[in-house]
């Protein structure tokens, strides 16, 4: 036999783009990154003919300004890079593959309705820049969402350009900071609850203002005696997420409103947990001036591995004129006409000049905050998502959200401690500091063993307070049938745990994943942030 | 809901998991809520309809826009007309891509991991700066936050930045510095490129006097240039070295196929959008923010970054790193609030960057710069249209009418054009109002540039 | 801790929609049927508002029609769905995740493009019965695809309308009886080499002609004196692959064909291996008169997992009035027009009613062979297929698959025994009779461990004329690196064949698979069928 | 190629394989082809384009069609304008189910194995049959070779058939019988209904002789006919049953949610047409032949069949079965000669009924009938359409115009609807020339169709 090694002409066995070894169908090798398969003179491109001259003039840039060293990009064929970014895809989970109840995030199912919208040539092939008269679909469409948000929340106006939860906060605390200077108020602080999700503090801080926390009491609400306490012509206001990040409502919310408005301040509404609510309670009801919501989240655009989302900025009527602009807007007198008409009722007029919607800036706009107008087409999404379910489906989807997290409640309640066991929202926390205290086994651990049982893992140490956390948040795609077989799952792992020697074994978890457990610490010593560039 | 929602709940389901929990209704769930502030008569809005209804409804909407289905597009500003290809397409849309979360759990989460440690690298590659995060929301947001970092690192809350930056990003950095009290100073134009000298020259001593606490730490300049100028980089990179200020410079990711790059100029941050590649128009997002630094800027990174390590059993993997820059830790004391980002962009971005290759980068940029060229040298020979004829462009140039700019735009788009971005709308500056600023990309063909002419020449007349 | 299935309202855990246990990526359970994903009263559906009555008035259709019991379809949520086909898809090898070096099925990459064409609504969205003054668009992609076929295999016209090559093949044989029947003769009898595909004998005797077996001789080619000494006035014709199934071209094809047309014999031409020779040599020019393309090999419609494809039959001249109606033509004088205009002429005028496609009947045409057109969606991707690569780009197709093929060839012949070892076109076959007889591993051991290395196995036991056949396509999408690969792979498999106890080793792969080896003799004997329907 | 193709070889390695093969160039590995037929100077058309340009061509060529884009469709005759839902097509289009072949190696296939086991039970549900195969090309190849599979199993070569079959489909059974030669005997309609008794009543004899060798042993009837008409079943199997005849019905799917079943008839074997679950109209194909038979068949089916099993460890598995019968083990003798078919049609099909489910199924049908009825009173009632009234129908009916049908659709094309098939054409019999098929999906909305009646009213008065 020959040593196909001592053999001519050959290279290296990484280099080949459709071995399917790294996909777990077959196993689980390490699959080469691009740059791996590239070899000098593949490739996939092909521009159109323009018919237009073949060469640069060399009049045209000047040589200083030429670059010396093409950047190495990576040169494949079509059918490798196929490959490729197919194998990726077999080794990421997500939502269409099963379960994924990470706490805090609404990994709900996201309609596949969704994405052909998004993808309807008129929308997405839509030029930010053109004119609002070549653009009376997509201001429809933002004027419509902006009036269903705004009855959803009980507020009076919204910004649609905040990119992110946490770009709709920052937005909503520049525009608290414009309504206080406005009256000629320099507060300060704003209170946070313990509870919160790191973006707010962070936000807080790019906002200018500086954080006050305040503690959760024992039934896992904001303690209202400390805020009672900490309020004073300083306070700029509170930022509040409710139902809050343990799956509570704060009850006593309007006891808050009354207590922070009275000095002043104003109520933030962090809308991440809005799935818990819809058509039962609003924020604008219960007193709050601003409130920014996670379309990626309750609005059901799907997370894309990280993003893109959108944070929408409701505010009440006294902050209307600090929105972002500009703002879409219908011209005419009907304000409310969009959102009063059947949904059916729009014009089948060809595109026209004549305006019936149109940009404004509002008087005292803290600005612009995106490159353009927001992420239109998460938007887009957002609106038909809510067409889809309507008034009425809305309010079914939150009870149902509830319903779930609330039967996983009562079932994991005699296995698992829950951090403050009463009636929850659309979430649950546990903790398993008792596991811990017995065996040595971490929530982590617990994590990386529900892996293999076929779920992904609930979000984990958070909220903060409490200890060992495990954060569940099933929402309402997820049948009776699929919790029943995720309480099985942590059950069985319950009782895995008391086994001699878990601590051990769990460490070793996951084993039947295309990756074993990482490391994390080796990561952050010997950052290696690209592939050329190897730390020590 | 009349057709039904996307929760699978039976009636019967629905009674026995309440009988389960102990409560017997629903409200009953929603106890906590004060009675005084919950909803009474429903949501004033319609009740459900089906996909089909809702997919027609949106389609009927898009029909009254001009897009690139019945304009061709001259446009730019910051968003392009650039191809899709049909993988990218396809892989970017695989639904393992679109629906998972944030790579919380590596061990089941490498499709994503791995995807964006090669988007950073064909970043880094193509900026020639070591670090890139793994995206922010879009152009404006990735220069905020280098503005921050800058700040942050330097200490000095005055930030230079020249008016050949995007406006709206511009914009976009001076809503945002009014929680972070950095104080935004912006250097005009003249004829197309940045006078410097009005801080550096002569009579604006305080910029040679290092010891100056106005000293600004932070210079941002673009290149090329909102108006598609190159201008001169090295001299910026220069006197802002000399006072000790860290350099931003706004990239065109295309134009690197030609064009030196951040890195080369000695730049410590490049912000770009990362829209041209791979993700359409979308009337202006979801877009992408690329953000690449030096390597000593590295733990002030907004946003997250993915790093290679290895599993229990000494295999490449892949995880998000450094991650106590963050805000979920470090909350308060966060260098930016980031959490959610652009992923699925970024994906489509390296999957479109790897699509064109190292030579294909270079044949699309070349390709921008040959129809600019013939475009430019076209226009500018109409009579009554001008344009500055001795500065180096690239991929959009402006051209001064003899007529309002808005009107022409108007009248283009009745014969099918998208003629592009009127100046004194996006600059806010009346004096602009008969500027325009057209741009190009590899999709227009010659006959297309031709009736481009042909139609101005008629429309301005 | 509580034993949850004492607990109350539980439900069978494989009832859960929402695990992903079944998926590679998380370990390798059984996925459950969509039956067992079932429970009452969940649904996917729904319907547009049509306006019109609820109710189906008693009088539209009698009781004594009606159903009495429904289908048992499964009840599950849009959520569950996608969660079980889409955990199917990852249970699933495609060429899209690595090689597929099938023989005879040249499983080459399949632009995306081609996908994307399928989908222009203007040729999804139309009704086959639409009227050709409102059908000129696809009229013309048919009559442009017909052209660029008979260009590129020689022949005078071809139908489109056979669904796969072997509903081709049957076409071509009804053909060549027509043409015998039109001259008054009643010939019985057609030749078939050995290794020919089983399609081939089973399409003569549906033909209603008895097959007469012709063997291969050393060289892997037709024995040319066999032919000589068949031909008779009782042969209807010889059906030839060309390149043969053993990847071996017909050298002595011009004989072949004098001695059968000498005798009044037609010669068919099965193209399923026409990935070998285009721009090299046409089936016409070597003197086939019917000939058959499988357009989801050469021109890469994917094969969707068993199908769909396309055989269209192209025929020479004197047989081009038998062929199948309705045919699609061009009006007015230039016959050749589309072809030989550019591309790009294609008039821009919005729907009339002047024609200048139409559909025209044969004068002695064998029939309809299609429901409707044929598989118009694989015909238009074939065309987009052929315009994208040109002329040009066509040969060089072929070119880079036979150099794969003796790539591998050069490479593999010091390790396994090649069947004919000589150069060879697009592909090759190994007989594995050495390995078996010296360890008792089979060749589909060999296959299975292949899967174990990260590639789809070969084809497997075929042609029957070769021992222990491993019958190895690389297509040209593959590239060096990958081949490598393969054949590194297939090296380091004959070294493990050589170790002691291999035969049973062996035996037991796959093992990193979703399942292991699949009990074959079991389904056949206890035939399960359908999930109902359980066999004994 | 101008552009470039898929193959990735660059020159340099080319080379290196040519040098490693032991040739000096291509054209030596093309060596074995005779000089004399080789193409000496290419092949005689363009060079290639790029991706951009082809789906650019393709697009213009599109909208030279009249599609359900610009024309509401009525037209069925066995192709129907049903509703793909976003889920049936996103999960139809994944590239695992695209990319694969026929599932020759079941351990890595069990994707698509599983799909076609779940699609055999569903349409065996549908039909009340217990063996379905893994598809057919189209309803015609079904029929096709349900007879053939039916005359192999009496030994008859006589086949009686409804002239209420689809048209096209007895074309195409009459075409490939000129193959096997059967024998096809057609049978007449009276009023929408087929006229058996030329064959079973008085004047005929032969059909109740059992020993006569002209005796048909295969019946084939459509339920719905071609016309939408519902005939009686139960006394076609009857005497059917009584001559020894198998019977073969001919169905539409979508009528299954609300009709009686094939098997429930009593059927040997049920063929139709399953575009109608989940695969776009396509002009025509790629299409779904489905075929379901009485279990003491299925050593005569043709076409895959999956089966259960289990693998080495005992686990549940999926994999072909009873392959003896197929071409590639059978060659000659083989029942039939498929081997590639419609996989990727019939898992769309699995996921579609999955989608529609055991409700969903029934209401479809509903909706279907609904509009039917409602649309046939309004027809009828316009002066100078007739129509047969007493006659039960689904989905489809015919109407009897006052003029020339084709005109009637061309002229209704013009205001926006493709009004039906004009039965003079698919049958080819002048004497239906006035006579209109006009089908209904559950898309169609009252609006539609007040304004097709409106619409044909103009058009025929
Ligand atoms: C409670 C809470 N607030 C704010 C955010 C921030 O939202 P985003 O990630 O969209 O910036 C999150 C997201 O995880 C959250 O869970
Ligand atoms: C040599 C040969 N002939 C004919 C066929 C039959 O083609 P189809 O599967 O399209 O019916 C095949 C397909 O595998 C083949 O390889």
């Amino acid at each position: 036999m020959t040593d196909s090694n001592n053999d001519s002409g050959q290279l290296h066995a990484s280099k080949a783009g459709g071995v399917a070894k790294s996909v777990p169908l077959l196993g689980s090798a390490t699959e080469p990154t691009i740059f791996e398969l590239s070899s000098p003179g593949h490739r996939c491109w092909s521009f159109r003919d323009t018919q237009l001259p073949e060469d640069l003039p060399q009049t045209a840039i000047s040589p200083e300004h030429l670059r010396k060293t093409p950047a190495e990009l990576p040169e494949v064929s079509e059918r490798d890079l196929v490959g490729h970014f197919t194998r990726l895809t077999h080794r990421q989970y997500s939502v269409d593959l099963g379960a994924y109840p990470l706490g805090s995030c609404t990994m709900k199912y996201n309609p596949k309705m969704c994405d052909y919208v998004a993808n309807i040539s008129g929308l997405s092939g839509m030029h930010p820049g053109t004119p609002a008269f070549l653009s009376q679909g997509w201001l429809e469409i933002m004027v419509r969402l902006e009036k269903l948000l705004c009855e959803v929340t009980g507020m009076a106006a919204m910004t649609l350009q905040p990119a992110a939860g946490a770009q709709g906060e920052l937005t909503g605390l520049l525009l608290m900071r414009a309504f206080h200077d406005s009256n000629g108020e320099s507060r300060t602080h704003v209170i946070i609850p313990d509870s919160a999700h790191g973006t707010n503090p962070a936000s807080v801080t790019l906002g200018g203002y500086s954080v006050i926390t305040v503690p959760t009491d024992e039934r896992g609400c904001v303690n209202v005696e400390s805020v009672r306490s900490m309020i004073g012509p300083h306070i700029a206001g509170i930022m509040l997420t409710n139902p809050n990040t343990l799956g509570i409502f704060e009850e006593e919310i309007v006891e808050i409103a009354r207590l922070v408005h009275e000095c002043g301040g104003l109520l933030y509404y962090d809308g991440a947990n809005f799935n818990a609510i819809m058509g039962k309670v609003r924020p604008g009801d219960m007193g709050f001036d601003i409130v920014h919501l996670n379309l990626h989240k309750t609005f059901a655009t799907p997370h894309g591995g990280g993003g893109p989302g959108a944070g929408p900025v409701g505010v009440s009527s006294r902050l209307v004129d600090f929105l972002p602009g500009p703002r879409p807007i219908e011209l005419g007198n009907g304000a409310n006409e969009v959102l009063e008409h059947s949904n059916m009722d729009i014009s089948n007029e060809p595109v026209t000049t004549s305006l019936r919607f149109d940009w404004s800036w509002p008087e005292r706009s803290i600005g612009r905050v995106h490159s353009w107008h927001g992420n239109s087409l998460v938007l887009a999404r957002a609106l038909a998502y809510i067409l889809y379910n309507g008034s009425d489906g809305l309010k079914h989807v939150s009870e149902m959200a509830v319903l779930n997290a609330n039967w996983l409640r009562r079932r994991l309640s005699s296995t698992y401690q829950v951090a403050f066991d009463r009636i929850c929202m659309h979430e649950l926390v546990l903790t398993t500091s008792q596991q811990k205290r017995d065996s040595g086994v971490k929530a982590l651990d617990i994590a990386k063993r529900l892996l293999e049982y076929g779920f992904h893992a609930p979000t984990v140490y958070f909220p903060l307070i409490v200890d060992e956390a495990l954060m569940i948040e099933p929402t309402e795609t997820e049948s009776l049938e699929t919790l029943e077989a995720l309480a099985s799952a942590l059950e069985a792992i319950a009782k895995e745990t008391t086994q001699p020697g878990s601590k051990e074994v769990f460490q070793s978890y996951p084993t039947t994943t295309p990756v074993g457990r990482v490391d994390e610490a080796l990561a952050a010593r010997k950052l290696t942030p690209t592939f050329d560039f190897v730390g020590e | 809901m009349s057709q039904g929602t996307y929760a699978p709940h039976s009636n019967d389901e629905i009674a026995q998991m309440l009988d389960y929990i102990g409560v017997g209704s629903i409200e009953d769930l929603f106890e906590s809520i004060p009675d005084s502030v919950m909803v009474k008569d429903g949501l004033n809005f319609a009740r459900g309809i089906s996909e089909t209804d809702v997919y027609e409804f949106m389609s009927q909407l898009s029909k009254q826009n001009g897009s690139t289905d019945n304009l061709i597009c001259f446009a730019g500003g910051g968003a392009y007309d650039h191809d899709i290809p049909f993988a990218t397409r396809s892989l970017a849309s695989r639904s393992e891509f679109v629906t998972a979360y944030t790579p919380y759990q590596p061990e089941v989460s490498q499709g994503v991991l791995q995807a964006i440690f090669e988007f950073q690298t064909l970043i880094s590659r193509l900026v020639e700066l070591p670090i890139t995060n793994a995206s922010l929301y879009d152009g404006a947001s990735a220069l905020v936050e280098a503005v921050n970092l800058s700040v942050a690192q330097t200490g000095k809350q005055n930030v230079l930045i020249s008016k050949g930056v995007n406006p709206y990003w511009r914009q976009v950095v001076k809503t945002f510095s009014k929680g972070t009290g950095h104080n935004i100073v912006e250097a005009d134009l003249i004829r197309g490129t940045t006078n410097w000298s009005q801080f550096t020259g002569e009579g604006a001593e305080s910029f040679v006097q290092k010891d100056n606490e106005d000293i600004p730490g932070t210079v941002v300049v673009s290149y090329p240039n909102y108006f598609g100028v190159l201008e001169d980089i090295d001299e910026v990179r220069r006197w802002s070295k000399d006072i000790g200020a860290l350099l931003v410079v706004v990239y065109d990711p295309v134009a690197m196929g030609l064009l030196r790059s951040p890195g080369s100029f000695g730049a410590d941050l490049a912000v770009a959008e990362g829209q041209v590649f791979g993700t359409a128009l979308s009337y202006g997002g979801p877009y992408l923010g690329l953000f690449s630094c030096r390597q000593e800027l590295v733990r002030r990174l907004p946003g997250r970054l993915v790093g290679r390590t290895v599993d229990s059993a000494g295999k490449t993997a892949y995880v998000t790193t450094l991650r106590a820059r963050e805000q979920d830790i470090r909350r308060e004391k966060a260098s930016s609030n980031v959490c959610t980002n652009q992923t699925l962009m970024a994906v489509a971005c390296c999957i479109q960057m790897s699509w064109l290759g190292k030579s294909g980068l270079i044949e699309l940029a070349r390709r921008c710069a040959i129809a600019t060229d013939y475009l430019r040298q076209k226009v500018l020979s109409l009579s009554g249209v001008n344009g500055s004829s001795d500065l180096d462009h690239f991929r959009e140039f402006v051209i001064e009418l003899p007529i309002d700019a808005e009107a022409v735009v108007e009248r283009m788009a009745c014969e099918g054009f998208l003629a592009g971005i009127p100046l004194g709308v996006t600059l806010q500056d009346e004096s602009y109002s008969r500027s325009l600023l057209v741009s190009l990309t590899e999709k227009r063909t010659r006959s297309e540039l031709d009736r481009y002419v042909e139609t101005l020449e008629k429309v301005i007349s």
